[in-house]
C-alpha cells in the first residue's frame, strides 16, 4: 500500500478563501494509501517546505502530493524540497488548487469538492509514479546567432569573446542591418557607421566568429545543447575566396536602375552590387533577379571585367549542417512603407517618406550625401512635416502598440534637418511625446528650444499634392482642436516598425512561440526577457519587440551571457519526461512489433530501429527505441502505439488513466 | 419415464402455458440471419427451418460473463455481495438439439470435479431441458460417432419428436420434465405407439471413439497437430460455440472503492490463455494449442471424468473462420 | 488454374521457396492451403471462391519458416501485402507474391512496387451486400445508429475472429491484452464489446485495405468490416489517400497536413 | 432531451500543458470565474491524448469531454496538435458511426494567452452538456454483462 503524504496549502487566503481547505485535508487524509494530510498557511515558504521535508521522514512517505498553486509555478519548488528530504522528486506531484479552482471558483460547496476531487486526481497519479533520474545530455559550445544587425553583432562579439565558437548567420550581402543606415544615432548624435564599423570589422576577423552572409536558416533540429542547424548559402555568383573586392565589376555592370535596398529605395544600384561602402564582407554578390545574364542569358560583362576570374555563373545554394548548442534570435524589425497610409497618400508622393528614408537623405553615404533635397526635383525643402505615430498605437491599422523608437528619431530628425537647412521650418504632428531614457528627455527639449522645431499635439487626417506642395491636414488638439493646414515640401513619417518579413515562417522553423504581431515572444515578460518558451533559444533585440540601439546592444549581452551560462557546463540536467519503448524477458523481448507508425509521428526524429537478436545472433524482431537525448516528451508516439508498447515517463498510460478514472469512481 | 402422444395445438397451448407459469423460455429465433437461443413469448417466434443454431445452449447454464461477487468498501469495512443461487430464474429450454442437451453432462463434470461450482450448478438446478430430437442433419454433424444420436435423450427433461401431423411423440425423462407437463396436462394424450426412430435422420458413424482413443495416446508428440494446426488463426470461435467448452477468466471490474469479480469465457485456442507472467508460454505455437483442445475433449476428459468433451453438433466447423472441420480431423487422426 | 499449380511445384521442387501458401477445397468452399511439396501443389485452386486472406499468415515467422516462401493472392490480399510493407512486416527477399490476371495469366512479384503498379488498375468498390448495409446505416439518425450497432454488439462474446482474420493486427500483443491499465474491459458485455470494436476501427484508419477478412470471419454474423470499410471511405479524402492503394511514406494517422479539417474545434 | 436544471454535468477537460493548462492558469490569474463542473486533467500534448481516455471517461460516468490544446503551428512540441486533430477527426467519425453522441466532446484551441477564451469555453460546454442532458444512453450500458432486456422482454 501507498504512503503518500498531502499538503494543502491556504496560499495566504488565495486558496483558503473560497476553498475549505482544512475540509480537503480531512478528506483526503481518509483516501486510501494516504498515510498523512495536513493543511498550512504558506507551503512554498520554509517551514512548509521543513513539513514536507519532516512528513517525509516520520511516515516513510513513497509520494507526496502538494495540493496549492499551479505546477508551472512551484513544481520545482516542492519537487526539491522532497529531493533534499531523500524521496525522488518526481514522486512529487501539484494539485492547482489556486489557478484551477479557488481563483475562478466562488466559496462554495462545489468549490471545495472540486478542490478535493483534484488532490484525489493527483493522489491516484502518484500512486503510479515511478522514481524517475534526469537525464545528462552533452553540450555542444558553440552558438548560432540569426540576423547580423547590431543586436547578433552584439551577441556575437561577446559570445566569442568568452571563448566559445559562434556561428553567425545573415540574410543580406553584408552584416550591419537597420544601424548602418542611420545618419546620426540620438541622443549625442554621433555618426552611425563610425561607432558600428569597427564592430562589423571585429566580428569578420574574430577568431572564433564564422560569418555567413547572404545565408539563411533552412532548418532546426534537435534541443537544447544538441542542435543541429541547416543553413542555405544562398549562390553569390562571386568567389569569395579569390574575389579581391576591387569593384571593378560594379563600375561596368550595364544595370544601373535597381533600386538600392540599403538606401530605402531613395539610391539605386548595380546587379552585381556590394550594399554599402563599408559592407562586411566588402565583396560584391549577384542580384539573379535583375540581373541581364540570369534574365536574358547574355552580358557577362562582370566576367570579363573581372582579373582573378571570380564570377560563378553556375553556382548553386548550398545547404550546410553546422551542430550548435544555442541559438540567438537577432533578427531586428522592419518599418511599414508610405504604402500602408491612405490617407497620406498610398506611397504615391515621392516627398512623402518613411523615417527610414529620411535617415539616408541625412547621412553622408547616402544618395544625397547628407543634403536633405527632395526625392522629387532635388530642391531643399524649406518645409518640412514629421508626423509620429504613422500606423502606431492606432488599433484601426492593426498596430496598436507603441513603436517606442519613433518620438526619439523624429526630434532627431527635425533637429538634423534645421542644422542642415538653416531657414528651414520645420513641424512635427505627434500624440505624445516618450522619452523616457537617459538624456532622452533632454534631446527632445533641445530640438524644441534650440532648434525651434515646431511641435503641434495632434494626428495629421490627410496629405495631398497641390500645385507642387504637400498640403498637411491636421489638428492642434491643445489649441482646442483647431485645423491646422501646412503648405510642405516634405513629409516624413515615422512609420511603425513591425515585425521582420519571414519571422513567422523562422519561428515556426525553429519552434518558438510568437505574438499577434509576429514579434518572438519571450519566455516571461519581466523575468525571461530573453529567453524563448524552446530551451536553448535566446532573443536579442528589435525582433522582440521595437526597441532602439542601447536598449538592443543590452539585451544582446544578456542573451550572450545566457549562452555563456549554458556553454560554462559540459552536461545539461534534463527532466526525464520522455518516451520509453518497453523490454520485456524472451521470448517476448518487446511488445513492440516494429510497425514504426511511431517514426512517422515523431517531430523530433527520436524513434530509431533495433534489430533484437538471439544469442545465436539470428534476428528475433525490429523494434522502436526512444532515442532519450532527441525525445522531447510530446507522447505523440504513446498515443499512436496500437500495442501500447511505448510510454512516456511523468505522464503513463498508468498514471494518466489513474487521473481520469479517479474524477469519475464515486 | 413415461410416453405420450401431443398434438399442434397441444404443443401452442403447452407453450403458452409455460410462458404464462412465469418461468423464461429460452427458444432459438431466426434473427440478424442467424439462428440462436433467445428468450421467447410465443412458439411464432421460434425458428423452424435450419440445422443448427450458431451458438449452444451453454450460455443458459454458463453465461458468457457473470458476477461472481461484488464488493464496497465503506468507512473502512468492507461490505461482500456473494452470488445468491436465489436470484437464478426458472428456465425452461425450448427445442435444444440432443447434442446440446448432451453437453450438460460434460460441462457439469468439469465444474464439479474437484470443487462444486456454486454459479453453474444453481443455473443448472433452475433449468428445465426441452429437446427436439432431429430429423435432419449436415455435413459437419456427427453425434452418432461420439456416442449419441439424433434421439439421444441424455440432459434431456422432456424429449419431442416431430410427426408429420405437427404433433409429437413426448417422452418425460425426468421428474422436472413432468413438473412441466403438469402446467397443461390435459395436452398430453395417450402414446399413439408410433415409433421415434423411424422420424430420425440417419446419421452415420464416421469414427471408432475406442480407436480415437487408442490413437490419441500416443499421439502427444506427433507431427499431426502441427500439419493440422497450420491454417488455425487462434481465434476462439470454436470454442465459443461449443456446448462442452468451459474454460473461463477470472476478472476484477474494480472502479474506487466498489467493484466485482467477474468469471467470462475464456479459450485454450488464444495465445494469452497460458501466458505466464515472465513471458514463458508453455503452450506458445498454435499446434500446441490445436493438440490441447483435441487431447482435452477426446483423451483427457474421458481419461479423467468418463465423460466425451464432445456431442458432435459440429459448430466448431461451421463457425471456424478458416476451415478447421474437427470432424475431418479426428477421422485423419483414427486412420493414422 | 494449371500454371499457378505448375509454377507452385516447380518452385517447391527446385526449392526456389520451402512454402507456397495458397487455397484448396474446403467443405463448403475454398480454404488455406501451405503447400511445402510438389505433390501437394495438385491441390492448388485459384478463382472468385478464394477469399480468405492469406497475408495473414506471412507475419507469423513459425509458419512461414526463416525461407523464402510464395503466396498465392487475389487483389485484396495483395492490399494487405502492401500495408504490411509499408509498416515494415515484410521483406522483399523473402517473399514472392502469384496472382492471376483478368486474363488468367499468372503474374509474379517480389517488391511492392510491382504489387503496387498491378493494384493500381483496380478500385475498390463496394460490393452489394457492403452497399446495403452501409446505406442501411448511413440512412439512420444517431440515436438509430447506437441501438443497431449495441444490438450487434450484444451478441460478439470476444472470440477475436475478427483480429485473428486480419492481416493487419499482427500485434505480438493486442491493446486488449494491455492490462495495466486494463484499457478495455475482457470480458463479453455490450460496452466493453462496443469499446473494442470502436478500438480496433481507430487502429485501422489509414490502414485498412477493406479485405472483408473481420467480418467473414465473425461466426455470429456481425458487420463489423463495415465500420473499418466506412472509416476508409471516409477518411480518404480527408487524409488524402486512394482506398485499397497503400502509399508508401507513413500511415494516413500518423502524418498530418496543415489544412486537415478542424471546423468542429472551437 | 429538455434540459435539466438540476442536472450537473460531469466534465473532464483533456488539456496540453504548454498552452491550455498555462491559458487556465491564466484564467486563474484574471480570477475570471467559471463553472466547477470541469476538471482539468495535464498533458505534455494533445498528441499525447489517447482516444481511449475520452471513451473509457463516458463508461465511467462523464457526461462531457473537452480536449484542447494549443493552435495550429503554436504546437510547443511543433507537430502534436495536428497529429491530435487528424485523430480527432477519425475520432469523431468512428464514434458518429457507431451513434455515439459526438456532441459530448467539445474540442478547442485555446492558447496560455487566451485565459477568457479558457473561462468561456468551459462556461459554454457546460451550457451545452447541460442542455444535452445526462449521458445516460452511454452510462446505463456500461455495467451491463448483457444486453438490457435480455433476461426480460424488451
Amino acid at each position: 500500500m501507498s504512503k503518500i503524504g498531502v499538503f494543502i496549502c491556504h496560499c495566504g487566503e488565495n486558496i483558503s478563501a473560497t476553498v475549505d481547505v482544512e475540509r480537503v485535508a480531512r478528506e483526503i487524509g481518509g483516501m486510501e494509501g494516504v498515510a498523512h494530510a495536513i493543511d498550512y498557511k504558506y507551503m512554498c515558504s520554509d517551514p512548509g517546505q521543513t513539513f514536507i521535508k519532516e512528513a517525509v521522514k516520520k511516515y516513510g512517505l513513497d509520494g507526496v502530493v502538494v495540493g496549492a498553486c499551479s505546477p508551472r509555478m512551484h513544481e520545482p519548488t516542492f519537487r526539491r524540497a522532497c529531493a533534499e528530504a531523500g524521496l525522488n522528486p518526481y514522486l512529487c506531484e501539484m494539485a492547482n488548487l489556486r489557478e484551477h479552482c479557488s481563483w475562478v471558483h466562488e466559496k462554495s460547496e462545489e468549490t471545495t469538492e472540486k478542490a478535493i476531487d483534484l488532490v484525489k486526481m493527483l493522489v491516484e497519479k502518484v500512486k503510479k509514479n515511478k522514481p524517475l533520474d534526469s537525464i545528462k545530455v552533452p553540450v555542444t559550445k558553440k552558438a548560432l546567432v540569426i540576423g547580423g544587425g547590431i543586436a547578433g553583432i552584439q551577441a556575437s562579439l561577446d559570445i566569442a569573446n568568452t571563448g566559445h565558437k559562434v556561428i553567425l548567420v545573415e540574410r543580406d550581402p553584408s552584416i550591419g542591418g537597420h544601424m548602418s543606415q542611420l545618419s546620426e544615432t540620438f541622443p549625442t548624435l554621433d555618426c552611425s557607421q563610425c561607432i558600428l564599423t569597427p564592430r562589423m570589422v571585429e566580428v569578420a576577423q574574430h577568431p572564433n566568429i564564422k560569418l555567413y552572409t547572404y545565408a539563411e536558416l533552412e532548418s532546426l533540429e534537435g534541443f537544447i545543447g544538441n542542435f543541429k542547424a541547416k543553413i542555405r548559402l544562398k549562390a553569390k555568383s562571386v568567389n569569395y575566396s579569390t574575389c579581391t573586392g576591387c569593384g571593378a565589376c560594379i563600375q561596368k555592370c550595364p544595370v544601373k536602375k535597381i533600386p538600392s535596398e540599403f538606401n530605402a529605395g531613395l539610391g539605386t544600384r548595380t546587379a552585381i552590387y556590394v550594399p554599402f561602402p563599408q559592407a562586411v564582407p566588402n565583396k560584391p554578390v549577384i542580384d539573379r533577379v535583375n540581373c541581364n545574364y540570369y534574365k536574358r542569358g547574355a552580358c557577362k560583362i562582370c566576367e570579363k571585367t573581372c582579373q582573378v576570374g571570380s564570377i560563378e555563373w553556375d553556382k548553386e545554394d548550398e545547404i550546410i549542417t553546422e551542430e550548435v548548442g544555442a541559438v540567438v534570435l537577432a533578427t531586428g524589425f522592419d518599418v511599414k512603407g508610405t504604402d500602408f497610409f491612405p490617407e497620406y497618400g498610398y506611397g504615391q508622393y515621392k516627398d512623402v517618406l518613411t523615417g527610414l528614408q529620411f535617415e539616408r537623405l541625412a547621412s553622408a553615404s547616402g544618395p544625397t550625401f547628407g543634403e536633405i533635397r527632395r526625392p522629387s526635383d532635388g530642391a531643399v525643402p524649406k518645409k518640412i512635416v514629421f508626423i509620429a505615430c504613422a500606423g502606431s498605437r492606432d488599433p484601426a491599422k492593426g498596430i496598436p502598440y507603441c513603436s517606442k523608437i519613433c518620438c526619439m528619431y523624429t526630434a532627431k530628425h527635425a533637429m538634423l534637418y534645421q542644422h542642415k537647412v538653416h531657414d528651414g521650418e520645420s513641424t512635427v504632428f505627434y500624440m505624445d511625446i516618450r522619452a523616457g531614457g537617459k538624456n532622452y528627455e533632454e534631446f527632445v527639449r533641445r530640438a524644441i528650444e534650440e532648434d525651434t522645431v515646431n511641435y503641434v499635439r495632434g494626428r495629421v487626417a490627410r496629405v495631398y499634392e497641390k500645385n507642387g506642395k504637400l498640403i498637411v491636414k491636421g489638428v492642434d488638439t491643445l489649441l482646442g482642436g483647431e485645423q491646422v493646414e501646412i503648405e510642405a515640401d516634405m513629409v516624413v513619417l515615422a512609420t511603425a516598425g513591425v515585425a521582420n518579413c519571414g519571422s513567422e515562417q523562422l519561428a515556426q522553423k525553429l519552434h518558438v512561440s510568437y505574438d499577434p504581431y509576429h514579434f518572438f515572444a519571450e519566455a516571461h515578460p519581466k523575468l525571461k526577457p530573453v529567453e524563448t518558451n524552446t530551451a536553448g533559444i535566446y532573443l536579442a533585440g528589435a525582433c522582440q519587440a521595437p526597441k532602439d540601439i542601447p536598449e538592443t546592444v543590452g539585451m544582446a549581452s544578456g542573451a550572450a551571457v545566457k549562452v555563456a551560462a549554458l556553454f560554462s557546463n559540459d552536461e545539461l540536467v534534463r527532466e526525464p519526461v520522455v518516451a520509453v519503448v518497453n523490454r520485456l524477458a524472451p521470448p517476448l523481448y518487446s511488445t513492440c512489433v516494429g510497425c514504426f507508425m511511431c517514426e512517422t509521428a515523431c517531430p523530433y526524429n527520436a524513434i530509431e530501429h533495433e534489430e533484437i537478436k538471439g544469442r545465436d545472433g539470428s534476428l528475433i524482431r525490429n523494434s522502436a527505441r526512444v532515442n532519450q537525448g532527441l525525445c522531447q516528451g510530446c507522447g505523440t508516439c504513446v498515443a499512436f502505439c496500437r500495442s501500447k508498447s511505448i510510454d512516456i515517463q511523468g505522464y503513463t498510460n498508468e498514471q494518466v488513466y489513474a487521473e481520469v478514472m479517479s474524477l469519475l469512481n464515486d | 419415464m413415461e410416453t405420450k402422444y401431443i398434438s399442434q395445438s397441444g404443443i401452442e397451448q403447452w407453450f403458452d402455458a409455460i410462458v404464462t407459469s412465469g418461468k423464461r423460455v429460452f427458444a432459438p429465433v431466426n434473427s440478424r440471419g442467424q439462428v440462436d437461443f433467445k428468450p421467447v413469448k410465443k412458439l411464432s417466434e421460434v425458428a423452424d427451418e435450419y440445422i443448427q443454431t450458431t451458438q449452444s445452449i451453454k450460455a443458459s447454464v454458463y453465461p458468457k460473463a457473470e458476477v461472481l461477487f461484488s464488493y464496497e468498501k465503506v468507512n473502512g469495512k468492507v461490505n461482500l455481495t456473494d452470488f445468491d443461487p436465489e436470484s437464478v430464474p426458472e428456465t425452461v429450454l425450448w427445442k435444444v438439439h440432443p447434442c446440446d442437451a448432451a453437453g450438460f453432462k460434460p460441462l457439469s463434470a468439469i465444474f464439479n470435479w474437484d470443487t462444486t461450482d456454486k454459479l453453474h450448478n444453481a443455473h443448472l438446478a433452475k433449468t428445465s431441458v426441452i429437446s427436439f430430437s432431429c430429423s435432419a442433419a449436415d455435413e459437419s454433424c456427427f453425434c452418432t460417432s461420439v456416442n449419441g444420436s439424433p434421439g439421444n435423450t441424455a440432459g434431456s427433461d422432456i424429449q419431442l419428436t416431430m410427426l408429420p401431423d405437427g404433433g409429437a411423440i413426448v417422452e418425460i425423462l425426468s421428474p422436472k420434465g413432468e413438473a412441466l407437463v403438469a402446467l397443461s396436462p390435459s395436452v398430453f394424450v395417450a402414446d399413439k405407439g408410433e415409433k421415434k426412430e423411424k422420424y430420425l435422420v440417419d446419421l452415420p458413424v464416421r469414427f471408432n471413439l475406442e480407436e480415437v482413443n487408442a490413437k490419441l495416446n500416443k499421439a502427444f508428440n506427433s507431427t499431426v497437430w502441427k500439419e493440422q494446426s497450420e491454417r488455425c488463426l487462434g481465434c476462439g470461435a470454436c470454442a465459443f460455440v461449443c456446448p462442452t467448452c468451459a474454460c473461463f477468466d477470472i476478472q476484477e471490474d474494480a472502479h474506487g472503492s466498489k467493484g466485482r469479480r467477474i468469471r467470462c469465457w475464456d479459450a485454450c485456442g488464444f495465445a494469452l490463455f497460458t501466458l505466464h507472467t515472465s513471458g514463458h508460454n508453455p503452450r506458445e505455437h498454435q499446434s500446441q494449442r490445436w493438440r490441447q483442445r483435441i487431447l482435452h475433449k477426446f483423451f483427457y476428459m474421458p481419461e479423467r471424468l468418463s465423460v466425451v468433451g464432445c456431442t458432435g453438433c459440429g459448430r466448431c466447423s461451421r463457425a471456424c473462420p478458416v476451415d478447421m472441420n474437427i470432424l475431418e480431423h479426428i477421422t485423419s487422426i483414427a486412420k493414422q | 488454374m494449371k500454371k499457378l499449380r505448375e509454377r507452385a511445384a516447380e518452385l517447391l521442387s527446385q526449392g526456389v521457396v520451402s512454402l507456397v501458401l495458397g487455397y484448396e477445397e474446403g467443405t463448403k468452399r475454398p480454404r488455406p492451403l501451405f503447400c511445402r511439396n510438389s505433390v501437394n501443389a495438385e491441390k492448388l485452386i485459384f478463382d472468385s471462391r478464394c477469399i480468405h486472406n492469406l497475408a495473414v499468415y506471412i507475419t507469423k515467422k513459425e509458419l512461414v519458416g526463416k525461407e523464402r516462401f510464395a503466396v498465392t493472392a487475389p487483389i485484396s490480399t495483395l492490399r494487405s501485402i502492401m500495408q504490411l510493407f509499408v509498416e515494415n512486416q515484410l521483406n522483399e527477399e523473402k517473399l514472392l507474391v502469384l496472382t492471376v490476371d483478368l486474363n488468367g495469366e499468372l503474374r509474379e512479384f517480389t517488391t511492392f512496387d510491382e504489387i503496387a503498379a498491378y493494384v493500381a488498375q483496380f478500385e475498390l468498390k463496394r460490393g452489394e451486400r457492403e452497399q446495403e448495409l452501409l446505406s442501411k446505416i448511413e440512412g439512420m439518425t444517431r440515436e438509430e445508429r447506437w441501438k443497431f450497432w449495441m444490438e450487434e454488439m450484444s451478441h460478439c462474446f470476444k472470440c477475436y475472429a475478427c483480429r485473428s482474420a486480419c492481416p493487419l493486427c499482427y500485434c505480438s500483443k493486442c491493446v486488449v491484452e494491455v492490462n495495466r491499465p486494463q484499457w478495455i474491459n475482457p470480458w463479453p458485455a455490450p460496452l466493453a464489446n462496443m469499446e473494442w470494436h470502436i478500438n480496433r476501427a481507430m487502429h485501422m484508419v489509414g490502414r485498412c485495405t477493406a479485405c472483408g477478412a473481420c467480418g467473414d470471419a465473425c461466426p455470429i454474423g456481425i458487420p463489423i468490416d463495415l465500420i473499418t470499410r466506412k472509416m476508409m471511405e471516409d477518411m480518404a479524402p480527408e487524409f488524402g489517400y486512394i482506398p485499397g492503394q497503400p502509399a508508401k511514406q507513413g500511415n494516413a494517422l500518423s502524418t498530418w497536413k496543415l489544412d486537415d479539417r478542424e471546423q468542429f474545434i472551437r | 432531451m429538455s434540459s435539466n436544471t438540476d442536472f450537473e454535468p460531469k466534465i473532464i477537460a483533456f488539456v496540453c500543458n504548454w498552452c491550455t493548462y498555462a491559458g487556465a492558469d491564466l484564467t486563474g490569474t484574471s480570477r475570471l470565474k467559471y463553472a466547477t463542473n470541469v476538471k482539468i486533467v495535464r498533458f505534455p500534448c494533445t498528441g499525447r491524448i489517447d482516444f481511449l481516455l475520452l471513451l473509457k471517461s463516458f463508461a465511467q460516468g462523464a457526461d462531457g469531454v473537452i480536449v484542447s490544446g494549443c493552435h495550429p503551428n503554436d504546437c510547443h512540441y511543433t507537430s502534436g496538435n495536428f497529429h491530435a486533430r487528424r485523430r480527432w477527426i477519425a475520432f469523431r467519425s468512428v464514434l458518429d458511426l457507431m451513434g455515439v453522441d459526438i456532441r459530448r466532446i467539445q474540442y478547442s484551441w485555446v492558447s496560455a494567452a487566451e485565459g477568457s477564451k479558457w473561462a468561456d469555453l468551459v462556461n459554454n460546454t457546460v451550457a451545452d452538456i447541460r442542455a444535452l442532458g445526462p449521458y445516460a444512453e452511454y452510462q446505463k450500458v456500461a455495467d451491463y454483462l448483457e444486453k438490457e432486456g435480455y433476461n426480460e422482454e424488451a
